[in-house]
């Protein structure tokens, strides 16, 4: 029985790090936008069965939040947004796809470095989920640093968020998790909300973050 | 003896708050300034006392103040009693001064507050026992005295020089900082007691002499580190611009002393030739900077420069005896480097009251615009001479003794064991005489162009003799640069125990010697009686004016000058300032500064005069500070890239950290 | 005793230079004179002068200051005061210690440093050229001079002059390199400082080329004849120190033997003599300078000076 | 549960924030919001006599006592000040009553989070905490919503997430490693118990958290190169922000990054922090004395005087030992106090003259005496020159480090210097000079700033034993 929990959980771990792969990949808008959708599924299922191995019930409420507000809302406002603010649907890139997905691979090995070096005594369970869960972290952040577009950019960092609550639930035990998660669906609101704010107060012609900080604090 | 000093610095301290509460009200110069006057001179009396008084350990007073766990240590020795005399009795004299300069300032708001904060610190910075509080007062008095170089920030050259000065000042406080946290070690043990007991290795001894030498050269105005002084010091009311070159930069002196002499031991005897080579160039530069001069404040602020290189000659000249084991001769040196700072600073802070006052008379700082003075103001045409003799080191007054004696000591320079000091000495000995003369140059300049001669222009020709009060405080000084001139023997002998904290010896006793003459080693080898030929000169002018006047004629008549027979009456024709320094410029300053001479001739058609403009460059500035303001300028620039970049590569920023940081512990063993 | 024999000696050694010291200008003026093949004035000629000065009237500029008129007596007092503490004939003078060389120097410089304000005070070009060219030129002989002292002292180890005459006059001397360039260097400084030719002309009255005239151009009366005369007792005093420091034989020890006070008066005008023929015969041989090929002349005796200093531990070093 | 002084810390904020929301007017809601400031500035100050036992959730010790006293001293003060301030903004209509309204609500809600983050006894609280703080200050920097201030807010906002973030990962992480030894649940978040088990934790585990918490929690101390959301933060938004922030916030990351430290401390076998800190202290320190040359905005000039300061500090605690320690608080303590009066003076200055260009400000001291002395006093101060606090601190940092890590200390002077000389280039054009802009008489409360001056100005000549030794225990327990 261990040995499978510890499988399946694996095996949903390296899913996450493989979508976000996917997501690294994409090139337009809304496919980003559904490729996001699936990463939280994921989520979702890796949470749940989390809860189950655990026998935590608390953690359902995170993985219902996770696919409710993840999968389900925060997609479909992307996508309004992305209609209403009629952003062109190509994904300015700073980095090429293939130069990215180079990183992307660095950045795993190394958090699986990293992560490895801890000793054994920690159970290999969290152990393994941690690497997966700082692969995942990092390439968000990756996501996030080398893209131009502010929805892709908060789908980098909404992705990076789904690291941590991986790892959040991966820690077998840990208090506080759904209180974390549902801070966190809250400041991505906010994020969301920002981009709207700014569009419909008419300040920024573009979301592309480049305009939103055209003054950049001090005019030269 | 402590007590009673404190109580005078808080005195001073809490003048500060009445001067802000007085306001620019009519009372208050007089109060704030007669105050200090008081304060300033019972100062000088307790000094006087701790001076004569018993030699031995100073009991030292500590107050629960400062660093907690050390409390701020203060006590007089010999050493700060003789520095706390040259202090006071400049405050005094430019307190008294002040009182009649101080009328004539426009914003006295500006000035009143931070005076007696500015003489409370330089009293501190001598009394203080422990590295916090010298320290703390050493900063306090830079920065009051930085509030009043800029009391006259409406004039954008003063607010620049502010900043030169606070910048130097800083840097030469942290090295102090350094220097100290080196003598401290790790455990932190401030207090100078300790700093005694503990004998640094040599490496270590070097390091915090050259770190005394910066931070205490720094605020002497040693070159090449003198920048900011021909700035400041001008820029401050005259009074101060005499406290600042005066006394200040003795209290620098002091703070070299302290260390380098009374801390540190005896380092090897190679530093002390750093220390002899930085003030004989100090001398020399020095003074061909006052000689390329115009400005009368900025000529007397240069020429502090080159005295400061005198005294930190003659205390590397100390130093090497001292490393040499030749207690008698590092005393000679030793006493005539402190004997130079008193001098200097009474015939520095008379100079700059005689340069005030002409300010005040005419206006005017600038020499071109001056002439003539010495008819509209004759008495302080006639301290002015004195103090210009005095600084140009001739006899009988008081410049010449500590020259003299410096060379004495230079001589006896065969008998140092090291090569490269009998070589060094003589040479160093060769800049000061040379800077000696230099200063004759300068001087004559000086005094001659703005006080002689006829009115350059219309407020020279308006001027006032200046008022009572300012008069009897140069007076006084004159009076004094007489008396030491003549009766040296005395002085020399009160230097007698600060020489023994110094250098661990002392010159014989003078006193005893018959007709008051100073003898520094052996009759037979040298001595010199300034009251003698004082007297002989006197006798001989007035015997050769007597028999003259008498026996052959004593008629005069009035005439036009003679001038070859082709007078002018314009006084554009006389000797200028830069006409004046022409040829020394041409001797020395082609080298140096690079003075080119570019004559333009009209062509002989036109009616346009013909002109000539010098340019010169400060080497020193060219060369050390400029490049360093580049750099800044050039790394500000790069730098501030950084604040004009998009949020995403911000977020970069982070992401490069985070995977750096992570690499670190990837590879970490 | 003693004392009054010290004080008649010291007395009477005042009045020797007052005395020889026109007569010595007007040697080398009638010698000069005389290798021109021209008669030359009487060898008493100088002494009229200065007592026709006397009598004349002072006639002062109007913007004159009162520091102009007591200048004179200033700077013959100074230049007196330190040309009666050169030994000359005897050696021992009474108050021979009050001053050493190095103040004797710095007490011609106090007359130089007023001269040159008295170029200053009328407010005229010219004096302003005699001043500022007199300055340039001192700021180099000065420590030239003093550098001098250095290499003569360094080695005498004493700067009182009359223990380096009885030093200069023992068998130790020996001939010594720095000593040579010491000599040369004096009397190179000499010369500048006496205002003789090559530096400076005293006899020409041709405007761009005065240096010591043009500083003293407005004086007139018992004020010139004052500046005359010490400038002639400036010329013995620097002829005198060259002769006890270099010649320093037949100067009388202290005491009153009148055989060897003879023999030291004696020896004294025979010095003179010779250096006032010897300064004669070069000022003829040679011609004035540019004034300012005059920096590279004494920056030379500078250098020689400071050469001195440093070569003093060559042969028979200590 | 009993009611106790540590509740109330949290409470009266709290409750005041709720009340805050629905009351009218901007007077009441000003003086209320200073009685409440007040209040809990009196309530945290018992903390000194009464130390109520710490619970999982809440405790208190030397550490945070000191810190809570001098956050809720502060935001007292600033709230004095801000009375004044917001007063000026709705009279020249720069701020409508409802935003105002909405101001005050924040500024205590902002105080809870902030006392919360200082008494949490739980690592994951301490988190929210801190959270929460970001979003409000976020809030309240965009409360001009001008573009300017919007681009700053959402500048702060991304870079605080993500900060915030990485920390949270650091937490788990920390959680992780505390869970094998003390066993699953809340015990092992809580710092009583943490820190009794420190030395047998995982250390590579506590390494890698240990990274993302400095880089998390290093964000909001404004660390570079993680600082870029500062300056514009300071500038943009209302100036009692300003001062808080600068104050506070950062004292309040700071807080929690020494906390963590401490963890490691304690651990043998974990990678000591200290370099970590020294090279990251440094570079803020060297960094922010460049960039304070090309200024042209007086507010986002001294947010970068703060990003030096916070160098110095986080340099001081790298270096470590019980000199070093003290002088690191000393350092914090005096800042936020220096700092935030110059906010005070800064916010003055720039309502009377209309403007907060540097450009357009000169002759302060001549127009408006009282304001340009404040600001010269407060530079001479920031800029570590004596008889004021920051120098003592300085003096220790320096002379301490020199006889350990020579080349350190010297650059820590240079950069020192080199911030000098960029604060009086700038305040030589501001204060003096040929004047400049509106001279009209500025209504001002005075008393905060002078208060600030006075502390700041004793301690840098007497530090009252108490203090000493409460400072020493800290020192002593940082390591």
């Amino acid at each position: 029985m261990q040995g499978l929990t510890f499988d399946i959980a694996h095996l949903l771990a390296g899913t996450l790090v493989l979508v976000s792969f996917i997501e690294l990949y994409q090139d337009r808008l809304t496919a980003l936008i559904n490729v996001y959708a699936a990463h939280a599924i994921v989520l979702t299922l890796s949470v749940a069965w989390q809860a189950l191995a655990q026998h935590a019930p608390h953690l359902y409420i995170t993985a219902t939040i996770a696919l409710v507000f993840k999968a389900a809302v925060i997609p479909l406002a992307l996508r309004r947004i992305v209609i209403r603010l009629g952003i062109h649907r190509e994904i300015e890139t700073v980095v090429g796809v293939g130069p990215a997905m180079l990183i992307g691979i660095g950045l795993v090995a190394l958090s699986m470095v990293v992560m490895l070096r801890v000793t054994a005594e920690a159970d290999p369970l969290a152990r393994e989920d941690l690497a997966f869960a700082l692969s995942v972290v990092l390439l968000g952040l990756l996501m996030m640093v080398t893209r131009r577009n502010a929805v892709s950019q908060v789908i980098g960092f909404m992705s990076l968020e789904n690291g941590l609550v991986l790892a959040a639930t991966g820690a077998k035990g840990m208090p506080l998790v759904v209180e974390i998660s549902v801070a966190f669906s809250v400041l991505i609101a906010f994020i969301v909300i920002g981009i709207f704010l700014f569009r419909i107060r008419e300040r920024f012609d573009t979301v592309d973050i480049q305009a939103l900080d055209r003054f950049r604090g001090e005019r030269r | 003896m402590v007590v009673y000093a404190l109580f005078g610095v808080l005195a001073l301290v809490a003048l500060a708050p009445v001067a802000i509460a007085l306001g620019a009200s009519s009372p208050a110069t007089n109060t704030v300034y007669g105050a200090s006057f008081i304060v300033t001179l019972a100062l000088c009396v307790i000094a006087l006392l701790a001076l004569f008084g018993h030699p031995g350990p100073a009991p030292a007073v500590v107050l629960p103040l400062g660093l907690p766990w050390l409390g701020a240590h203060f006590r007089i020795d010999a050493l700060s009693a003789f520095f706390l005399v040259v202090i006071n009795l400049g405050g005094a004299a430019a307190s008294l001064y002040a009182l009649g300069y101080g009328r004539h300032e426009n914003f006295p708001q500006r000035v009143l507050p931070f005076y007696p904060a500015y003489l409370a610190g330089m009293n501190l910075v001598v009394l203080a026992g422990d590295a916090f509080s010298f320290l703390v007062s050493w900063e306090f008095m830079s920065l009051s005295s930085w509030a009043l170089v800029i009391s006259h920030h409406e004039d954008r050259e003063n607010l620049r020089a502010g900043y030169v000065y606070l910048l130097m000042a800083s840097f030469g406080t942290l090295a102090l900082l350094l220097a100290f946290g080196l003598l401290a070690g790790a455990g932190g043990n401030y207090t100078f007691e300790a700093m005694r007991a503990a004998h640094p290795s040599a490496g270590l001894a070097a390091l915090v002499l050259v770190l005394a030498l910066v931070g205490a050269g720094s605020k002497a105005g040693v070159v090449p580190l003198h920048a900011w002084l021909p700035l400041a010091h001008p820029a401050a009311p005259s009074h101060v611009s005499g406290l600042m070159s005066g006394v200040m930069t003795k209290v620098a002196v002091y703070g070299f002393i302290r260390i380098v002499f009374d801390l540190l031991g005896t380092p090897d005897w190679w530093w002390s030739l750093l220390v002899l080579f930085i003030g004989g160039a100090t001398a020399v530069l020095g003074v061909l900077y006052a000689l390329m001069q115009r400005d009368l404040k900025r000529v007397l602020a240069y020429s502090t420069i080159e005295n400061i290189g005198i005294v930190f000659a003659a205390l590397g000249l100390a130093l090497a005896f001292k490393a040499s084991g030749m207690t008698f001769a590092a005393a000679l040196a030793f006493t005539a480097a402190l004997l130079h700072v008193f001098n200097h600073s009474l015939f520095k802070n008379l100079l700059f009251c005689g340069a005030g006052a002409v300010l005040v008379a005419t206006g005017e700082r600038d020499m071109e615009k001056l002439g003539g003075l010495i008819h509209r103001m004759p008495q302080t045409a006639f301290v002015f001479l004195i103090g210009a003799t005095a600084i140009s080191a001739l006899p009988p007054l008081n410049g010449f003794v500590s020259e003299w004696l410096t060379f004495q000591a230079i001589l006896l320079s065969p008998q140092l064991p090291s090569w490269g000091l009998k070589l060094m000495v003589p040479a160093v000995g060769a800049l000061l005489a040379l800077s000696a003369a230099l200063a004759g140059a300068c001087f004559v300049r000086a005094f001659g162009i703005s006080f002689l001669g006829r009115p350059r222009s219309q407020a020279a020709i308006a001027a006032q003799e200046t008022d009572v009060n300012s008069l009897t405080a140069m007076y006084f000084l004159a009076a004094l640069c007489l008396v030491a001139g003549i009766l040296p023997g005395l002085f020399i002998d009160a230097l007698a125990p600060v020489a023994q904290i110094g250098v661990g010896g002392h010159m014989p006793v003078q006193t005893g010697v018959e007709w008051l003459s100073i003898v520094p080693i052996a009759e037979s080898r040298s001595s010199y009686n300034g009251l003698l030929v004082f007297v002989f000169v006197a006798m001989s002018g007035v015997l050769a004016a007597f028999a003259i006047h008498r026996l052959a004629s004593d008629r005069l008549r009035r005439s036009a000058a003679w001038d070859c027979g082709y007078p002018d009456p314009s006084p554009l024709t006389q000797y200028s300032a830069g006409s004046f320094a022409q040829p020394i410029r041409r001797v020395f300053g082609t080298l140096l500064f690079r003075a080119r001479e570019i004559g333009e001739m009209p062509p002989p058609s036109s009616t346009r005069p013909a002109r000539l403009t010098v340019n010169m460059h400060d080497p020193i500035w060219d060369t050390l500070y400029v490049p360093i303001s580049r750099f800044i300028d050039y790394a500000t620039d790069r730098m501030n890239v950084l604040q004009f970049l998009t949020i995403r590569r911000y977020l970069t920023l982070v992401f490069v950290a985070l995977v750096l940081l992570l690499l670190v512990l990837a590879i970490w063993p | 005793m003693a004392l009054i024999h010290d004080l008649i000696f010291q007395g009477g050694q005042m009045l020797l230079v007052l005395g020889l010291a026109p007569l010595l200008t007007g040697f080398v003026r009638k010698v000069k004179a005389r290798l021109l093949r021209r008669q030359g004035p009487p060898l008493l000629q100088p002494y009229r002068d200065l007592i026709r000065l006397m009598r004349k009237d002072v006639v002062l500029a109007e913007s004159a200051s009162w520091l102009f008129r007591i200048i004179p007596y200033v700077v013959f007092a100074g230049t007196w005061v330190a040309a009666s503490l050169v030994p000359t004939f005897r050696s021992g003078l009474l108050f021979s210690w009050t001053a050493d060389l190095i103040a004797i120097i710095a007490l011609l410089g106090s007359a130089r440093f007023f001269l040159a304000l008295a170029g200053l005070d009328v407010g005229t070009a010219f004096g302003g050229i005699g001043s500022s060219r007199e300055m340039m030129i001192a700021s180099l002989a000065e420590p030239a001079m003093l550098m001098i002292v250095f290499a003569i002292a360094l080695i005498a180890g004493s700067t009182q002059l009359s223990t380096m005459a009885a030093f200069m006059n023992s068998p130790e001397v020996g001939v010594r390199v720095s000593l040579g360039l010491g000599l040369v260097a004096l009397i190179i400084v000499a010369i500048a400082e006496n205002a003789r030719v090559p530096v400076d002309n005293p006899a020409t009255h041709l405007e761009l080329t005065m240096v010591h005239e043009a500083m003293v151009l407005e004086y007139s009366g018992r004020h010139l004849a004052l500046i005359e005369l010490s400038s002639f007792l400036k010329l013995l005093l620097y002829v005198s120190l060259i002769a006890c420091l270099f010649m320093p034989w037949g100067i009388a020890p202290a005491g009153v033997e009148p055989v060897l006070l003879i023999v030291g008066i004696a020896a004294y005008v025979g010095k003179l003599a010779l250096s006032g023929l010897l300064l004669a015969a070069f000022e003829t041989a040679i011609a004035k300078m540019r004034v300012f090929r005059v920096p590279e002349f004494l920056g030379a005796a500078l250098m020689l000076a400071l050469l001195a200093t440093l070569l003093r531990f060559v042969s028979r070093s200590f | 549960m009993t009611f106790d002084a540590l509740d109330a810390v949290l409470l009266i904020p709290l409750a005041s924030a709720a009340i805050l929301a629905v009351l009218p007017g901007y007077r009441l809601t000003a003086n209320f919001n200073v009685v409440a400031a007040l209040l809990t500035f009196l309530t945290s100050v018992s903390l000194f006599w009464v130390a109520p036992p710490s619970g999982t959730y809440l405790l208190v010790d030397d550490l945070n006592k000191v810190f809570i006293v001098l956050t809720t001293f502060v935001a007292f003060t600033t709230s004095v000040f801000s009375a004044s301030y917001i007063g000026h903004e709705i009279e020249i209509g720069r701020l409508t009553p409802v935003s105002v309204r909405f101001y005050h609500a924040m500024y205590q809600v902002l105080m809870f989070a902030m006392n919360l983050a200082l008494i949490a006894n739980n690592i994951g609280l301490m988190w929210v905490a801190i959270e929460v703080a970001t979003l409000t200050t976020v809030l309240m920097v965009g409360i001009y919503r001008t573009h300017e201030a919007l681009e700053a807010a959402w500048k702060y906002f991304i870079l605080g997430s993500v900060g915030i973030a990485l920390a949270l990962f650091g937490t788990i992480l920390v959680y992780m490693a505390a869970r094998p030894v003390i066993g699953e649940g809340v015990e092992s978040m809580v710092w009583t118990v943490l820190v009794t088990k420190a030395a047998k934790f995982d250390a590579p585990l506590l390494n890698v958290a240990f990274v993302f918490l400095l880089l998390g929690y290093g964000t909001k101390v404004g660390l570079a190169p993680l600082h870029a959301w500062l300056p514009d933060a300071h500038a943009e938004g209302p100036t009692p922000i300003s001062a808080v922030l600068s104050g506070l916030l950062l004292n309040v990351a700071l807080y929690a990054l020494l906390r963590f430290k401490m963890l490691l401390a304690l651990n043998p076998a974990s990678i000591a922090p200290g370099p970590l800190m020294v090279t990251m202290g440094l570079v803020s320190c060297l960094f922010a004395a460049f960039m304070l040359y090309r200024r042209r905005d007086i507010k986002r000039m001294f947010a970068y005087s703060s990003i030096e300061h916070m160098g110095i500090i986080v340099f001081a605690f790298g270096m470590g030992g019980p000199l070093a320690n003290f002088a690191g608080l000393l350092h914090m303590t005096m800042h936020s106090l220096t700092k935030s009066a110059i906010f005070f003076a800064v916010g003055h200055i720039a309502q009377v003259k209309g403007t907060q260009k540097i450009a357009d400000l000169g002759g302060l001291t001549v127009t408006h005496p009282v304001l340009g002395w404040g600001l010269v006093l407060g530079v001479v101060a920031i800029a570590g020159l004596p008889p004021l606090g920051i120098f003592m601190s300085e003096f220790l940092v320096v002379s301490s480090t020199f006889a350990r890590e020579p080349w350190l200390a010297t650059l820590l002077a240079l950069a020192i210097l080199i911030a000098l000389g960029g604060l009086f280039l700038r305040l030589g054009s501001i204060a003096f000079g040929e004047a400049r802009g509106s001279t009209e008489s500025v209504h001002a409360s005075y008393v905060p700033m002078f208060a600030h001056f006075a502390i700041v100005f004793v301690a840098g000549i007497y530090i009252p034993p108490a203090l000493v030794s409460g400072f020493e225990n800290v020192a002593r327990l940082l390591g």
